[in-house]
């Protein structure tokens, strides 16, 4: 994902369609026992940024899951293994020619505006999601062959696709998914990019652009998914997310005692924040694609698959990414997380740091001269990397980490050169594919994540941006993506999925680099906050011991 | 005899690195008017101030005595200084202009004096303001007071000033060069209003340069050089026979009619129904007039006569809206009143001279030659050609103007008050060293000037203007002791130290140049 | 103004300072050192020594400042006299230009600046002089106008001096002075607006051991590592100030 | 008069015109089509893509779009946010009042404290006035965003007395105030203590002196006000600065403001909502120097008179 800090613009958008998948995250929070949970009180969570529109059917930001999870429940829910599991809807039957989809809805739900839930407000929403004029940016894309939604009776609802298409109830767990009031969805885009309103455990009591948003506890809150903890209302009688975009803001803000938790902890004071006996940090594995560099496979010194390897061997990621982050990310062996259904373990010994062998390479692809400044060359010229580097944009240090790598591999011969680029800008290089190599990572809970990264209907073009910035152009990896597609049986999807992941490494047409995992640092008294699929934190069950 | 309203003796003042005042003892008693007269720098004005604890606080001060009323004042504090100034002592400054604050009205600053003091309740201030422009001779002083320093034209002003002043009804009234800045006209009206403030009992300590302005006025007169008193006396005495070198030579500085004997030449100016307007103001109306070789015309007149716009006619700098001016431009130069001005602040001495010689196409080599050539003639030494004007005293400041004045061999000189900015004594030696230049090289002077007394003594023929109006014009000696026009009458009449007696020159208040050699001589350096 | 010296060493010939170290020699291994024997100012987070860094990005952070400042100072001296001494009706119409540029914030139009143009050295020298220069042309518009009528330059007119020689060797050279002085100073209002838009991360890329981008950078690591982002402050703090220093004595001789 | 008043207005909305037709420019001279920016990397549907297009108006030619633009602002309409799904005057509306509070009383405490300090200052013992420049230096020399950080970690941080975000009461206005007022107080303290220091050498301050009055009344009641004409223009110029600086500011404290709206804006090309922000500010401009102007009027009555 190229992300965004400080410019919380579209582009930043992240996407997460999470399917259900055998193994989950990795390492729930480990907390001390506190004693019996407390009832009431209040939680002040510090984000770094924030939704530029809170309706999650059109926004794409991963943000906008977080601002309006609290507030929107969803038809199914999905744990931490990747199991699905009722929520709203308390059964559901998939139609042979996995085309049709039926929910039997859950009784007595009632949106926070009195609005009764029924079978009419869930076609509602997602006939909302998909009609153009929502202009969904991430939602209507997720939803795939989606045909239409067809009202049985008051608690049962149908839903109809042009294909089969697997990913439909993962993606229906998400927070994008979210179920609002029919009554607030009639009064248009304007009033629900400030203002949303569902059956979930909490509701928006005021939404302040640039400062936050708080929510109180919703009473009548009685249909928790059986993922929670504990069912019943919300623990916490009122909710607030701070917006501080500056790092060291936000965390002198949690080391002062000012706020209760905050979210992306700078891996350079993860060790400090520990050291602290009133601090924790609470991690969470990212799903989905990990933070990789993509070499452009199409064209460049990238297209040759030696000068690929060399690069990605010749470079100590794996030391690099240790030092930098200071343990608290690991190195990436894959193009997706050990968190996403359908990693492959094997990939974790396919390849490694070998100066020697990347030389070998260069030599053989022919860069087997240098030049005064120790670059290799070939036919005089200079073994160059334009890298459109995105510096506004980068978190978690990257530009830093961007800089050591770009010092490490001229060790390796590489002429890494950072190209300055706006996010304006970015974007016409991205889709002309005007780079030798491009950096981001990208969130989603399923190995499906593969088919964004790698399917050549994904490469850039003029009039799309696909995640395939590697302009990875196979069309046997293609084959196994689509397989994978239309086939529910985890093994045989997972069998695929480790195809890819394998030949994407032996082609070298990417390079891991290091596992985002969620740094959530919070006040010890802070108890019981969970994750979600796609690792972001929820409060549902949170509470707040008074220590 | 009564107890003095101040009493110094002994006083010294002194700056770091700098001793202004050394050793000054006057006293000044009810009804009594004492001028203390001297140069800039002279430490006259540094005098005064110590009567009011206002030297600053870089100043020592020391005196054998120093008693207002009787009281030792020696060692007051700031706070009892306070009660002193404005109530028992009274200062006036020159130009009300700058020493009225602009941004207020002047009834304020004059209720302010009265306000500081509490010498009026809040509500009777207004009715005090207006009795006190009145006795000071302001005419519709409800008007006045709402009015802005700006507003006001100079004589009311400065009426308006010694109104703050005497708010309190103070013992004594300082007056710090009360008319400096003032037309003559304004400057007799102001010297009156003093007149009659001392015999209604005032005392007065006249501060001024010009011994013409105290002569009226003072009892007494002292003389101060350098810090030092060098001459201390009754009026009379100091006046009619003064015994230090330097009185005299002050005395003989003032300009006295010359025994003129010049031979008229060709036409070199000849200026025709001259007239220009501004914004619908006439600065200059139907003025017409001659000017031949080797003879000086003067042109008098107060502020706001024409004089500068009829000059700036004639050099072209302006065009006339009608009528027409002869003139050869390549032969005329003009020294300005400010020489500092017209100087370019980054030039030195030599680039100023070069520049002029460069115009007057003389070659590069000759040029300095030249340079010093004319600095001897204007009495310089050519030590000065590398330094900068900012750094001359300003006596060899318009010496330097008139080297390059005369740097292309002008017959022409226009000369816009080229004396008015200087000391009496380097006035005296600028006009000489100007009349010696024209008799040495037949240089013809159109000279403006307020003054009538320079006027008189470096004329040949004279213009008097009036609101851009020639009310008479003709032979300097005709004009001077037979004026035909009542304007030039008043103009005659306010000229301070004496009235120009329009039958018997002889009669005067003050001695004529006749009777005293003259002292000073243009110095060199 | 011993530092001034010091800086235009560095600034020419910065391996002097450094004995030989580099400022992109990153080593993970070395990272976030304090102030020791090794790294007389510490290392920041790629290992590299913070000196080396500060000496090296001595060039660039004052290239950023006189390049910003110079192009401004030209572009204003021109409008500047373009307006005064190119009669009304382009006086006009240069001085509403100037108001429409200085009725835009000048962060704004830094940011605008830069979203057409892109990050780098170059554009933030471009857009600071873009926002600055408009206060030049203000200042070269009223002194040329003040010099205009001054008593010199009548002078000059009377003693038959042609209006081509007035204005080269009177008018400029005179106008010209004030704005030195205030050129100098605004040097130091330059490299601080540069190091403002580098922590917007509108600056030069990197690795390029720029000032204003490594206060910027280094505030990440402040509570671990203050010296990254403290001693840049500090060269930062000290250029200007001396910078400032000589400005105003400039500014006394001539007054 | 009347015609006067007439000039400056004709000339304030050539200003307003320009401003609006220069960034209006540059925003498109920017690389990349709207569209793509807007979408960025999300993956659309073909149909939403044309949706977004139909909506804003993109398909038109430059100049039919310059026109509408003109157009509607003609008639008060500032279009509505590409982004923030509201209409631009209410995104612009909810942000501006913390944003004048913020610069308000910034610009209240720079010029009080400045006053109060060069009041002290000038003409003082030399080591009172170089302490004084020299730290005035220093405030200069520091850009805010640092000041700022620096000002958390202190005051909030370790010392707890003030939070270190929001918008909320007088106390998380302290420390944003103090890091958008340093830079001005310093500059308006230079400028005063120079200005007072001319004045208190004019003779009418030793006429008050000599009327028996203190050195501090001359200073308050005599020499202030005439100090105030270079100061009002200098306030006018400042207010340019105090929004840059506001935006840092707002950021780092995580304040409400029009600064952070601009910076999401200009980074996500909403065009209306920077062309909205362009227009406040070049109105702020054009009020804040007409307001200047009557302020002179009022401080110096020999201004009336050309008037």
């Amino acid at each position: 994902m190229i992300s965004v800090r400080r410019f919380r613009a579209p582009l930043a958008a992240l996407l997460l369609l999470p399917l259900l998948a055998a193994c989950g995250g990795t390492s729930a929070p480990e907390q001390a026992p506190a004693g019996p949970p407390a009832q009431g009180g209040s939680l002040v969570f510090g984000v770094n940024t924030e939704p530029l529109n809170l309706d999650p059917h059109a926004s794409p930001q991963d943000v906008t899951g977080l601002f309006t999870r609290p507030v929107l429940d969803s038809l199914v829910a999905l744990d931490d293994k990747g199991d699905v599991h009722p929520w709203l809807a308390s059964s559901w039957e998939i139609s042979d020619d996995q085309l049709t989809y039926t929910f039997k809805l859950r009784t007595g739900v009632k949106f926070s505006d009195g609005t009764p839930f029924d079978a009419a407000a869930v076609k509602t929403n997602l006939d909302h999601i998909v009609d153009p004029a929502t202009k969904s940016q991430l939602a209507a894309a997720a939803f795939g062959p989606y045909e239409k939604s067809t009202v049985v009776d008051p608690q049962t609802i149908e839903v109809t696709f042009k294909e089969a298409y697997s990913p439909f109830l993962a993606a229906l767990a998400t927070a994008y998914f979210g179920i609002q009031s029919p009554k607030q969805l009639a009064l248009g885009p304007e009033a629900l990019a400030k203002k949303v309103v569902g059956t979930g455990p909490f509701v928006i009591d005021a939404y302040v652009p640039h400062q936050g948003i708080t929510y109180r506890r919703n009473p009548d809150y009685d249909w928790a998914p059986p993922t929670a903890k504990h069912a019943g209302p919300a623990r916490l009688e009122r909710l607030e997310f701070k917006v501080i975009v500056e790092d060291a803001v936000r965390l002198g803000a949690l080391t002062s005692g000012q706020i209760d938790a905050i979210a992306s902890v700078p891996p350079v004071n993860v060790t400090q924040v520990e050291a602290n006996p009133k601090l924790t940090i609470i991690r969470k594995q990212a799903p989905g694609g990990n933070y990789n560099y993509y070499p452009n496979n199409e064209k460049g010194v990238f297209a040759d698959q030696k000068v690929r390897q060399a690069f990605r061997d010749g470079i100590d990621f794996a030391t690099v990414v240790e030092k930098l982050y200071f343990g608290a990310f690991d190195p990436a062996f894959s193009a997706i997380s050990p968190a996403t259904a359908g990693y492959d373990k094997a990939t974790e010994t396919q390849w490694r740091y070998d100066p020697e062998g990347a030389a070998r390479l260069l030599d053989e692809a022919g860069w087997s001269s240098k030049d005064a400044e120790g670059y290799r060359t070939k036919d005089g010229r200079r073994l160059t990397v334009k890298w459109p580097f995105l510096k506004a944009l980068a978190r978690e240090q990257r530009g830093t980490l961007a800089e050591q790598v770009q010092a490490e591999a001229k060790k390796a011969g590489f002429d890494v050169q950072f190209v300055d680029v706006t996010p304006a800008d970015f974007t016409p290089k991205a889709l002309a594919g005007d780079y030798d190599l491009i950096d981001f990572s990208w969130q989603r809970a399923d190995g499906d994540a593969l088919r964004n990264l790698f399917a050549i209907s994904n490469i850039p073009r003029p009039d799309f941006f696909g995640q395939n910035l590697a302009r990875w152009h196979d069309p046997e990896v293609d084959g196994w993506l689509t397989g994978a597609l239309r086939t529910t049986d985890l093994t045989e999807r997972a069998a695929l999925y480790a195809k890819v992941q394998q030949k994407a490494n032996a082609d070298a047409s990417i390079v891991p680099v290091y596992v985002f995992t969620y740094l959530l640092g919070a006040s010890k008294n802070v108890q019981d906050v969970t994750f979600e699929p796609q690792a972001f934190p929820t409060f549902y069950d949170a509470w707040v011991s008074k220590a | 005899m009564s107890t003095p309203v101040v009493e110094v003796t002994d006083l010294h003042v002194s700056f770091p690195g700098v001793a202004a005042v050394r050793g000054v003892s006057l006293a000044v008693h009810p009804g009594e008017c004492v001028a203390v007269v001297g140069e800039s720098g002279s430490g006259k004005s540094v005098t005064a101030r110590s009567l009011l604890g206002l030297t600053g606080e870089e100043a020592t001060v020391t005196a054998g005595r120093l008693a207002v009323e009787g009281v030792d004042a020696s060692r007051f504090g700031e706070r009892q200084w306070r009660s002193i100034r404005g109530r028992t002592i009274g200062y006036v400054l020159q130009d009300a202009l700058v020493s009225l604050d602009a941004l207020r009205p002047v009834g304020k600053e004059i209720a302010e004096t009265l306000k500081l003091h509490r010498a009026a309740p809040r509500h009777e201030l207004p009715g005090r303001v207006i009795d006190l422009l009145t006795e000071v001779g302001v005419p519709e002083p409800a008007v006045r007071a709402r009015q802005y320093p700006h507003e006001l034209s100079g004589g009311l002003r400065q009426r308006a000033l010694i109104a703050s002043a005497i708010a309190c009804g103070p013992r004594l009234l300082i007056a710090d060069e009360p008319t400096t800045a003032l037309d003559v006209t304004v400057q007799a009206q102001i010297l009156r209003l003093l007149a009659e403030r001392k015999r209604a009992g005032q005392a007065l300590l006249l501060i001024s340069h010009d011994l013409a302005v105290v002569a009226e006025l003072a009892d007494r007169i002292l003389v101060m050089k350098d810090g030092v008193v060098v001459e201390d006396g009754p009026a009379r005495q100091v006046l009619g026979a003064p015994e230090h070198a330097y009185t005299k030579s002050l005395l003989a500085a003032i300009p006295r009619p010359g025994s003129r004997t010049t031979v008229p030449g060709d036409v070199v100016i000849r200026a025709e129904g001259l007239v220009k307007t501004f914004k619908g103001r006439t600065a200059v109306d139907g003025v017409s007039f001659e000017l031949r070789a080797g003879q000086t015309l003067g042109v008098v007149g107060e502020s706001g006569s024409g004089k500068t716009t009829t000059a700036r006619l004639v050099l072209g700098l302006l065009r006339p809206d009608r009528g027409s001016v002869e003139i050869d431009r390549r032969q005329t130069q003009v020294i300005y009143q400010d020489p500092l001005s017209s100087f370019d602040p980054r030039f030195s001495v030599r680039r100023v001279l070069d520049e002029a010689l460069e115009v007057g196409g003389t070659p590069r080599p000759e040029r300095r030659r030249r340079a010093v050539e004319l600095l001897e003639q204007v009495g310089l030494d050519e030590s000065v050609l590398d330094r900068r004007p900012l750094k001359l005293s300003g006596g060899q400041r318009q010496r330097v103007a008139i080297a390059r004045a005369l740097a292309p061999r002008p017959r022409v000189i226009v000369c816009d008050e080229p004396v008015s900015a200087l000391d009496v004594s380097i006035q005296a030696q600028v006009l000489d060293l100007l009349t010696g230049l024209q008799a040495e090289l037949g240089l013809a002077y159109l000279f403006i000037s307020h003054h009538l007394g320079v006027v008189h003594h470096v004329s040949d023929h004279v213009l008097v203007l009036k609101d851009g109006r020639a009310v008479e014009s003709g032979d300097v000696h005709q004009i001077f002791t037979a004026p035909a026009d009542p304007y030039t009458r008043e103009l005659l009449a306010a000229v301070p130290g004496g009235h120009y007696d329009q039958t018997d020159p002889s009669r005067r208040a003050l001695p004529g140049r006749e009777q005293h050699d003259r002292l000073v001589r243009p110095q060199v350096g | 103004m011993a530092f001034l010296a010091l800086i235009t060493l560095a600034a020419l010939a910065p391996s002097l300072l450094t004995g030989g170290v580099t400022p992109d020699a990153a080593d993970a291994l070395a990272a976030l050192q304090g102030p020791s024997a090794d790294h007389l100012l510490g290392t920041d987070a790629n290992g590299r020594d913070v000196f080396a860094r500060i000496v090296y990005g001595a060039a660039p952070s004052l290239l950023a400042g006189l390049g910003a400042t110079a192009l401004a100072v030209v572009v204003g001296t021109a409008l500047g006299l373009l307006a005064a001494l190119g009669g009304r009706v382009v006086d006009e119409i240069v001085t509403r230009l100037i108001e429409i540029v200085l009725s835009l914030p000048t962060l704004l139009l830094a940011l605008l600046v830069i979203t057409v143009t892109g990050p780098g050295t170059v554009n933030v020298i471009f857009a600071i002089a873009l926002y600055t220069a408009p206060g030049y042309a203000r200042l070269v518009r009223a002194q040329t106008m003040v010099i205009r009528n001054a008593g010199f330059v009548e002078a000059a007119v009377s003693l038959g001096l042609g209006r081509g020689r007035i204005i080269t060797r009177h008018v400029l050279p005179n106008a010209f002075e004030p704005l030195a002085v205030l050129a100098t100073i605004e040097v130091g209002t330059a490299l601080v607006a540069a190091a403002s838009l580098s922590y917007l991360g509108l600056g030069p890329q990197p690795p390029a051991p720029e000032w204003g981008a490594m206060l910027s950078a280094g505030r990440d690591y402040f509570s671990v590592a203050w010296w990254i982002a403290v001693f840049p402050g500090v060269a930062i703090t000290l250029t200007v100030l001396s910078v400032t220093v000589v400005g105003r004595r400039l500014q006394r001789r001539i007054a | 008069m009347i015609r006067r008043i007439l000039t400056r207005l004709g000339t304030s909305v050539l200003v307003l015109w320009g401003a609006v037709t220069v960034s209006f420019t540059a925003l498109h001279l920017t690389p990349g089509d709207v569209v793509d920016v807007l979408i960025g990397s999300s993956v659309v549907t073909p149909e939403v893509r044309a949706q977004i297009i139909a909506d804003y108006g993109l398909g038109e030619p430059l100049a039919v779009q310059y026109a509408t633009y003109l157009g509607r602002v003609l008639r008060g309409d500032l279009g509505q946010s590409y982004q923030l799904h509201e209409p631009v005057a209410s995104a612009i509306g909810a942000q501006l009042g913390p944003s004048l509070q913020l610069a308000g009383v910034s610009l209240l405490v720079a010029v009080v404290v400045s006053t109060t300090l060069a009041i002290l200052t000038a003409r003082r013992r030399p080591w009172i006035r170089g302490l004084s420049s020299g730290l005035e230096l220093v405030g200069v020399s520091i850009p805010t965003f640092w000041t700022a950080i620096l000002l958390l970690t202190i005051f909030s941080f370790q010392l707890g007395w003030f939070p270190a975000v929001g918008n909320d009461g007088l106390a998380a206005l302290v420390l944003p105030v103090i890091a958008v007022a340093l830079p001005i107080t310093t500059l308006l303290t230079q400028m005063m203590r120079e200005g007072l220091e001319l004045t208190l050498e004019q003779p009418f301050v030793l006429t008050a002196r000599t009327r028996g009055m203190s050195d501090l009344g001359v200073r308050l009641r005599h020499a202030l006000r005439h100090v105030l004409v270079p100061t009002v223009t200098l306030i006018g110029w400042l207010v340019g600065l105090t929004v840059g600086a506001m935006v840092a500011v707002e950021q780092i404290f995580s304040r409400q403001g029009v600064g952070q709206l601009t910076l999401t804006a200009v980074g996500g090309k909403d065009l209306p909502v920077v062309m909205g922000v362009v227009l406040l500010t070049a109105v702020v401009y054009v009020v804040v120097n007409i307001v200047v102007d009557l302020l002179y009027l009022l401080i110096d009555p020999r201004l009336r008179g050309a008037a």
